[in-house]
């Protein structure tokens, strides 16, 4: 590990070292910068919890090439599959390839276990150059004339002097809010999501989700499966255990008065779920924000001295076919980290020269993804298509699939007669499927 | 004649420590199954009556190592005289508790005859194929490890206390005594232990306390259970109670007795307001001595006592406290056995901590 | 997410399946049976306790050979019209994701030819004590007739879907007669040392993995103690396991203690005996064997399991009657919810009670058992409308019925008298070996705390007072008041109830006569608590015997084994005439003699009560609904008082 | 004074996770902390540092056991060392206690060696007296108070059940702490950077003046690992030689031994006096030896 310079002062001081955090290091450091990757937990990951899926394969090969040869992945996602929820019921689309984008090199994406893919990503950090400090909080930025000039670390004489601050310290990052870029967020912006790990031996998996080899699978639940809270569920598998988890949002939890902690076992006791995690003993248990609302929420980016990247930056697009974060964080980690090499070029750290990192999140297709879905978040969380449709759903295909002796009946008829059972009205149909089309089709 | 399963035995107040008659009957077990003999080495100071307790336990043949100097533990002390006996009696198997003395040398003499020794052992065991086998506990008793040595390997091992429990005395068994008398210089020992000190009765754990003062609903409240309390002391006995009384507060929850507390197996157990409800009662089954003083003619514990007095505690317990302290004054005017008060170490000023940063905890995280 | 029972839920393996904790729900009677055929009450009765997450389900014993029929409703395995019941229970448990073992047994001599009209068959013709017929000794082509059943059954059991099978070798089998020196007196090769006498039973092991392979659960079920004369000991039994061992053939051994028809009160022991009280026949067992081995004898408590296993006495707990009282048993105790377990009372009286009388299994506090499929969980209709209920009476009766309408969402409120709930029960429970008998009320009570449910205790409702609430319903539960009528002179000087002296409202004199025309616990426990404190008691009853129902709850034998050593006389067939300054007056019932009993100082009377209705027949006609339940209908056992509480508690 | 500490990396037993059917621990998930009683024989140390005494710290492991020294020095140790011979994976107490003896020796031998009682991993508790043993000096385990004084250190130490001892023991000493509740200081960011950049110096074999050899020791052949399965404890078993009768009695009774049981009532002045003389009949009241 090669020793920083022993000055106290750095040229970059990272803040959490998650996608986004070890991302920005790796770019600056190997720009021959002085970086310093400070992360709260004993080791990189110890707080870091998300779904575990990761679909930048493709990004991080540009960063890493062949990345996924030497990091601790589980298993590549071959086979997805979108479920439509009712209390009894399940309306499955079933995607699967094996076509050579999704299962051959460089692949499409995989399933990690966090605490050990983000100690390996730091890891590569400080191989490039970057100073480690773990077992370190930041309590906030130190500001002279306007400007961010470093951190206060909760340690004794805990400061630290650099030009340029990166903040990646996850969803309501307090740096932010304290630089003034972002305002609280309010509950309507934040999810809460609650996952468990539960422990499977190999074989099972791989015979009840029929997987070969190190083909893995993600299943996403949408409708009742929460239970009246706006939200989804997930289930990931990973070489030797399951990722499962309930995402609501904030509000509508507050609303209902229900407990994450219910909506997990509720969602394990799912006819359609209990089977497949039978004999599965539970490893870990864990919560985490998810800043959704996209587009419209996203905080200023840029102060003078300082840059907001990853889950911070509000960069979590989830959009009912997408739930994506570590992609978008380690796009905007690595803009940031240009921008901050492109600063140090020109030894200009003011606002006006950092505003290239807003620039340069267009070509990383981080701002043309939120844009182009910024509608789809609030169509997602809609009332109807949460617990309205599924059931509708549901009850049609059910009453489709029935042979009870009656007459058969084309769909059509069958499914005005559901959407009369469920109270839909036409024009809140068609008013959903425009809204659908922007947010989706074009 | 086979090679004996040696046993070195360890006392404390003059007695056989419980774990040294484990030590004692593993060892039993172990020759009985390949027909060999049981010989206990004792080392101490006047113990020869505790000779007999050892044979109705198993042993065949008991060495006392008699010596002044040996009345207290000292490693120097045991290293000079122990370890040629035992050096000589060329055992297949040498047994002895896994305590903090044992620790002390036995690991020397482990490394001086390259014999292997296995610590926090569970069972000590000769495969049908005629390996030793030893059972031992890692990672703080969350695996079992289980280790083998080629046939005749003389192994040591010292059995964690409380792994099988102590068993009644075999009635009828004789053992032949020698008695060693080794020349050693006091003066030389580099360690020395000074005295030993009794628990304090405030803190140790009900599960080993000898003496318990137990209160039940009949106390009625945290003043009933300070006057329980005075009553401990005097008597240098643990407090302890029964659910209901942990329920409301008026004692500490791990001091509980009962089914669903601490089972315990006091000499003495004085109960005061307690009725015997069953779940108590199955906790105290192992109790020698049972006194209850209860209001309630028909309390159930009344009648499962060795001695049983209808009486309010109330009344009965501040004139009982004010005659044992009479009594104990009387008796010794020195005050009662307690540790000087040896300060921790130089108190250093430990650095100004802020939070340690794990106490943020994800709640914080939240809006 | 560590609960206190790490050992209790840690998986295990046995044979070739995983259990997912270690509580057995080990096998027992249930008279389920119809036509000898399983039903769709196992059916439920066993997915009831799959739901409820116990580890593993061994269902009673099914007969492998038609010699083989000692009471009415046992299930005929060598007839394979059991096949689609076994599939319905199999598919049913298996849901649930719980594995499930059926017992499978022959029990030869400890039976007679009353269903069968065959000689029963047994290793030597000495007849059984309780049964009293001599069987036919054997001969070697009766033995392998045995050996064949036990094969074709074995695979029965695995086309039904069971995991495995379990031999039954202790409480009442042929196999445990052929084990014990006390029922095998052959000379031949299946008598006299201890390999011919287990040559049956490893001939049994051989066939039965020859019919279905080794991947199939085999589990043995030895006696520790037959605790009879000549019986097996835990000496016999240990070198037996390792005897079974050796062979390699066996995945689990479950222990028992006593025999079926001699020693029962030893197997499903009440609660006069102390909990774990067998447990030191798998702790001696697993000294000497590697294969898993399951412990049972009264394990009422998660904790008390956790702390057997801990201590190495067994690697399964055997939790029976618990979870006959309880089904979810082990999700509260896994959920760390142990507290709201409805604890076994150990009171025998309608689970194995039943048994005995050839009823089907049920128990004393819940209604459900042996009828889950109509009262079982999920059963309980919501209130539609929410109503105002006003229940008086806070004994059995009144809490059940004020637990189930609270649960459906009624807005209640109960009265009671006494500044204590329980009724009549807050007394039986001041006799120590009748304490835990308390456990119904305790059990009821924490139950109604965590319900809606508004309690007013040391309130003597009136009429007037239960208007005023405006109740939309009421139910009354003010249960039964003591009946001197009965007997001429019974409100004279010197007489008191029994709930007197046990409530200790009145002291006995040193000379008592109790006159019991119960028969059943309320007589024997009182005279046993006055003979406790030194008073000289006898007791006078028109029946055969003191204690005539004592039998049904397993607490006969050892009630006489106390009232010997407390010097308690008993007179037998004596009806009481009348009472007259402390001399009790009664008639032989056999040489017609009218009898004076010598004078005492305190006639204690164990006699029928009354209905305490007074409160009812105000109301009646007040209200719009109105329930009457428990001893205020008729003076019964408190079985009766809770099944008309949760009766009335669905009514509303 | 020169004060050296003997500290280990080992499993935090809140992460290790063992499969209860095979006994492995899934390693992937299990993290490593420095042991608990290390780290309180190391605070020890540190408060026993005067101004011209010397805290080292030394441990035998792979580069992953930098991280104890690296934590040492953050809280303020003066200098670090690590052991290590890369043709070993594991190591055995034998040969890390050779190893550290090996190391004093070399680098001067200090006046007092510190060190945990028993570690977390497989928890032997055999180091500090083999480390006396190859240092030919006096060893004390389980130590829970010390003071220095003079040439010789007054220390109180653990026994079981709750018993306690002091004694002494002259300098220098191997001292083992079994000191739980006594906590590591929490570093300063300044000690923290410089203990992240500090170079961590490794002895191997040769600079030990050791030979592979002298580490042959007679290892056991078989060494498997199994799920806890609890051995198990005494239990009271009827006697089988008496009448089933008699063995119901001693089942019904739990095999206590049935007591002789007096009642008494009367005044608390005589109710206290009849406790008393119970008590003394009984042994309760003259004074312990």
């Amino acid at each position: 590990m090669k020793a920083p310079r022993p000055t106290d002062h750095f040229d970059v001081i990272v803040v959490g070292a998650g996608p986004a955090g070890s991302a920005a290091a790796i770019v600056t450091a190997r720009a021959g910068l002085n970086v310093l990757l400070i992360e709260r937990g004993e080791y990189p990951g110890a707080k870091n919890v998300s779904g575990a899926a990761f679909y930048g394969s493709a990004i991080l090969n540009k960063l890493i090439p062949g990345w996924w040869q030497q990091a601790p992945v589980e298993r590549y996602i071959c086979r997805r599959d979108v479920i439509l929820i009712s209390p009894s019921t399940a309306v499955s689309l079933d995607f699967r390839s094996a076509s050579p984008e999704y299962a051959a090199p460089p692949y499409n994406a995989f399933t990690v276990l966090r605490p050990k893919f983000d100690r390996w990503f730091a890891a590569q950090a400080e191989a490039a150059g970057a100073f480690l400090l773990t077992s370190t909080v930041v309590d906030g930025v130190i500001q002279e004339r306007g400007k961010v000039v470093g951190v206060k670390v909760r340690r004794d004489d805990g400061e630290i002097r650099g030009d340029i601050v990166i903040a990646c310290d996850g969803a309501n990052s307090f740096l932010a809010q304290q630089a003034g870029l972002q305002r609280r967020l309010a509950a309507d912006e934040l999810s809460l999501g609650v996952k468990e790990v539960l422990g499977l031996d190999e074989a099972t998996i791989r015979e009840r989700f029929n997987l070969s080899g190190n083909e893995g699978m993600v299943l996403e639940y949408v409708g009742a499966v929460t239970d009246k809270v706006r939200g989804g569920a997930f289930l990931y598998t990973n070489r030797n255990s399951l990722s499962l988890g309930v995402i609501g949002q904030v509000s509508s939890l507050v609303e209902t008065g229900k407990r994450p902690y219910d909506l997990l076992e509720l969602f394990k006791a799912h006819p359609a779920v209990a089977p497949l995690l039978r004999g599965a003993r539970l490893r870990e248990y864990s919560a985490h924000l998810i800043p959704e609302s996209g587009w419209k929420m996203m905080p200023k980016l840029v102060a003078s001295g300082m840059l907001v990247a990853g889950d911070a930056a509000g960069f979590c697009l989830a959009t009912g076919l997408y739930i994506e974060g570590m992609n978008y964080a380690m796009q905007s980690g690595m803009a940031a980290g240009e921008a901050a090499v492109e600063a140090h070029r020109v030894r200009d750290f003011t606002r006006h020269t950092l505003e290239r990192y807003t620039e340069l999140l267009w070509p990383y297709n981080v701002f043309t993804d939120f844009r182009a879905y910024r509608h789809a978040p609030h169509f997602v969380n809609g009332e109807r298509l949460q617990n309205l449709y599924p059931e509708m759903a549901a009850a049609s295909f059910e009453r489709l699939f029935r042979v009870d002796g009656n007459a058969k009946q084309k769909i059509l008829p069958l499914y005005l007669k559901a959407m009369r059972q469920s109270g839909a009205k036409p024009r809140h149909l068609i008013a959903d499927l425009l809204q659908a089309a922007r947010s989706y089709l074009w | 004649m086979a090679a004996p399963v040696v046993v070195v035995a360890e006392t404390i107040y003059g007695a056989l420590t419980p774990a040294t008659v484990e030590c004692v009957e593993e060892a039993r077990d172990l020759a009985d199954s390949i027909a060999a003999t049981v010989h206990v080495i004792l080392p101490g100071h006047r113990t020869a009556p505790l000779a007999d307790e050892l044979a109705a336990h198993g042993a065949d043949r008991v060495t006392l190592v008699e010596h002044e100097a040996l009345e207290q533990f000292s490693a120097d002390g045991w290293l000079a005289a122990v370890a040629p006996v035992i050096r000589e009696l060329r055992a297949v198997f040498t047994l002895a508790p896994d305590s903090g003395y044992g620790r002390t040398w036995l690991p020397r003499l482990s490394a001086r005859w390259r014999i292997p020794l296995a610590t926090a052992g569970i069972r000590v065991k000769v495969t049908n194929e005629g390996y030793p086998e030893v059972f031992r506990a890692s990672h703080d008793g969350k695996l079992h490890e289980r280790q083998i040595w080629a046939r005749g390997t003389a192994v040591m091992v010292m059995l964690s206390p409380g792994v099988r429990g102590v068993g009644p005395e075999l009635p009828g068994r004789r053992a032949s005594v020698e008695v060693v008398e080794p020349e050693i210089d006091a003066a030389a020992f580099r360690d020395r232990t000074l005295r030993t000190v009794p628990p304090d009765p405030h803190d140790v754990d009900l599960t080993e306390a000898e003496r318990i003062v137990s209160g039940g609903l009949g106390v009625g409240g945290p003043e009933g259970m300070a006057l329980l309390q005075q009553l401990a002391d005097e008597l240098e006995a643990a407090l302890g109670g029964t659910r209901v009384v942990a329920d409301r507060g008026w004692l500490a929850a791990d001091r509980f007795i009962g089914t669903t507390g601490k089972i315990v197996a006091p000499k003495l157990y004085l109960a005061l307001g307690v009725s015997g409800a069953g779940q108590h009662v199955a906790g105290i089954t192992a109790s020698e001595t049972v006194i209850a003083v209860n209001t309630d003619r028909t309390a159930p514990l009344l009648k499962l006592a060795d001695l049983g007095v209808v009486g309010d505690l109330h009344a009965i317990a501040p004139v009982l406290i004010r005659k044992l302290r009479v009594l104990r004054q009387a008796a010794a005017p020195s005050p009662a056995v307690r540790p000087t008060q040896l300060d921790p170490v130089i108190r250093a000023p430990v650095a100004a901590s802020g939070r340690h940063p794990h106490d943020v905890s994800a709640r914080e995280a939240l809006p | 997410m560590s609960s206190p029972s790490r050992l209790l839920f840690s998986p295990l393996r046995v044979g070739n399946i995983t259990l997912q904790n270690r509580i057995v729900f080990s096998a027992h009677l249930t008279n389920f049976a119809e036509d000898f055929m399983p039903t769709d009450r196992h059916a439920y009765y066993y997915r009831e306790r799959a739901r409820g997450g116990v580890g593993l389900i061994i269902t009673e014993e099914h007969s492998v050979h038609p010699t083989d029929h000692p009471y009415e409703k046992l299930i005929h395995a060598f007839n394979p019209a059991v096949l689609p019941g076994y599939r319905r229970i199999t598919e049913m448990v298996h849901a649930e994701g719980t594995p499930i073992l059926a017992q499978i047994n022959h029990n030869g001599g400890q039976s007679s030819g009353m269903f069968t009209r065959l000689p029963a068959w047994a290793p030597s013709a000495i007849a059984d004590p309780l049964f009293r017929e001599v069987p036919k000794a054997v001969e070697h082509e009766d033995i392998h007739q045995i050996i064949d059943g036990y094969a074709t059954v074995a695979g029965y059991t695995k086309r039904g879907g069971f995991d495995g099978v379990e031999l039954q070798c202790s409480h009442s089998s042929i196999v445990r007669q052929f084990l014990s020196r006390s029922t095998n007196t052959r000379t031949d090769a299946y008598g006299g040392s201890l390999e011919n006498r287990a040559r049956l039973l490893r001939e049994i092991i051989g066939a039965i993995r020859v019919a279905v392979g080794r991947d199939y659960v085999l589990s043995v079920r030895l006696c520790g103690d037959e605790l009879i004369r000549d019986g097996i000991t835990i000496d016999e039994a240990v070198d037996l396991a390792r005897l079974l061992e050796r062979d390699r053939l066996i995945d689990c051994i479950n222990t028992s203690i006593g025999t079926a028809t001699q020693t029962l009160y030893m197997i499903e022991a009440s609660m006069r005996i102390p909990p774990n009280y067998a447990m030191f026949i798998p702790s001696a067992i697993r000294k000497a064997v590697h294969l898993p081995v399951i412990g049972v004898g009264r394990v009422k408590d998660p904790i008390q399991a956790e702390r057997l296993l801990a201590e190495g006495h067994a690697d399964l707990v055997g939790i029976v009657r618990a979870q006959i009282a309880d089904p979810e048993f082990a999700r509260k105790a896994r959920e760390n919810r142990a507290d709201d377990i409805r604890l076994c009372l150990s009171c025998n009286q309608e689970c194995v009670g039943r048994m005995g009388l050839n009823r089907w299994l049920g128990c004393i506090e819940t209604p459900a058992t042996g009828r889950e499929q109509s009262l079982g969980a999920g059963t309980l209709p919501p209130a539609k409308p929410e109503k105002r209920v006003t229940v008086i009476g806070g004994g059995p009766a009144g809490l059940k019925a004020a637990a189930i309408a609270a649960r459906r969402g009624h807005r209640v409120t109960l009265l009671e008298k006494e500044d204590r709930l329980g009724g009549q029960v807050a007394w039986a429970v001041r006799v120590t070996t009748r304490a835990e008998f308390g456990d119904i009320i305790r059990n009821l009570v924490h139950e109604v705390e965590q319900l809606p449910v508004g309690i007013q205790t040391g309130v003597a409702a009136t009429p007037e007072m239960v208007l005023a609430g405006q109740p939309d319903a009421v139910i009354v539960a003010t249960g039964s008041l003591p009946d001197r009528r009965a007997i001429p002179g019974a409100d004279g000087p010197r007489v008191a109830d029994a709930t007197d002296i046990l409530a200790g409202r009145v002291t006995p004199g040193r000379r008592v006569l109790l006159i019991d025309r119960l028969g059943f616990h309320e007589a024997t426990s009182t005279a046993e608590f006055m003979a406790e404190q030194g008073c000289a008691v006898e007791v006078v009853t028109q029946t055969l015997y003191v204690g005539q129902d004592l039998g049904v709850t397993l607490d006969l034998e050892n009630w006489y084994r106390q009232a010997r050593r407390l010097g308690i006389r008993c007179t037998p067939n004596h009806s009481v005439l009348g009472i007259e300054d402390g001399v009790v007056t009664a008639l032989h019932n056999y040489s017609g003699q009218i009898v004076r009993f010598p004078e005492v100082d305190t006639v204690v009377l164990a006699i029928h009560r009354r209905a305490n209705c007074r409160l009812y027949t105000a109301l009646k006609g007040q209200v719009a609904e109105l329930h009457r339940i428990g001893d205020c209908v008729a003076p019964r056992r408190a079985h009766a008082a809770i099944i008309e509480g949760e009766k009335a508690g669905r009514a509303v | 004074m020169r004060l050296a500490v003997c500290l280990s990396l080992v499993p935090d037993p809140a992460t290790i996770d063992v499969d209860p059917l095979t006994g492995e621990i899934d390693a992937d998930r299990t993290l490593h902390i420095m042991d608990p009683a290390d780290a309180a024989a190391l605070e020890l140390a540190l408060r026993l540092r005067g101004d011209s005494d010397t805290v080292t710290v030394l441990t035998v492991g792979p580069v992953a056991a930098e991280a104890v020294l690296r934590e040492a020095l953050a809280a303020g140790a003066d200098s670090a060392l690590r052991l290590w011979d890369e043709t070993r994976t594991a190591t055995k107490p034998a040969v890390t206690s050779l190893l550290l003896a090996a190391s004093l020796r070399n680098e001067g031998l200090p006046d007092l060696v510190l060190c945990g009682w028993r570690s977390l991993a497989r928890g032997s508790g055999k180091i500090p007296a083999l480390l006396g043993e190859y240092l030919d000096w006096p060893v004390v385990t389980d130590v829970t108070r010390m003071e220095i004084q003079a040439a010789r250190v007054r220390f109180h130490r653990r026994l079981a059940r709750g018993d306690r001892s002091e004694g002494e023991v002259t300098m220098p000493a191997v001292l083992a702490i079994a000191a739980d509740g006594i906590r590591l200081r929490y570093a300063s960011l300044p000690q923290l950077m410089q203990a992240c950049r500090a170079a961590i110096p490794l002895r191997d074999l040769p600079d030990l003046g050791l030979s592979p050899l002298d580490l042959s020791f007679p290892a056991s052949t078989v060494h498997a690992v199994t799920p806890p399965r609890p051995r198990p404890r005494t239990i009271f078993i009827p006697d089988s030689s008496l009448s089933p009768h008699e063995r119901i009695g001693q089942i019904l009774s739990a095999g206590a031994a049935p007591k002789s049981n007096r009642v008494l009532e009367g005044p608390p002045e005589e109710m206290a006096d009849a406790i008393i003389a119970f008590l003394q009949a009984r042994g309760f009241l003259d004074q312990p030896a």
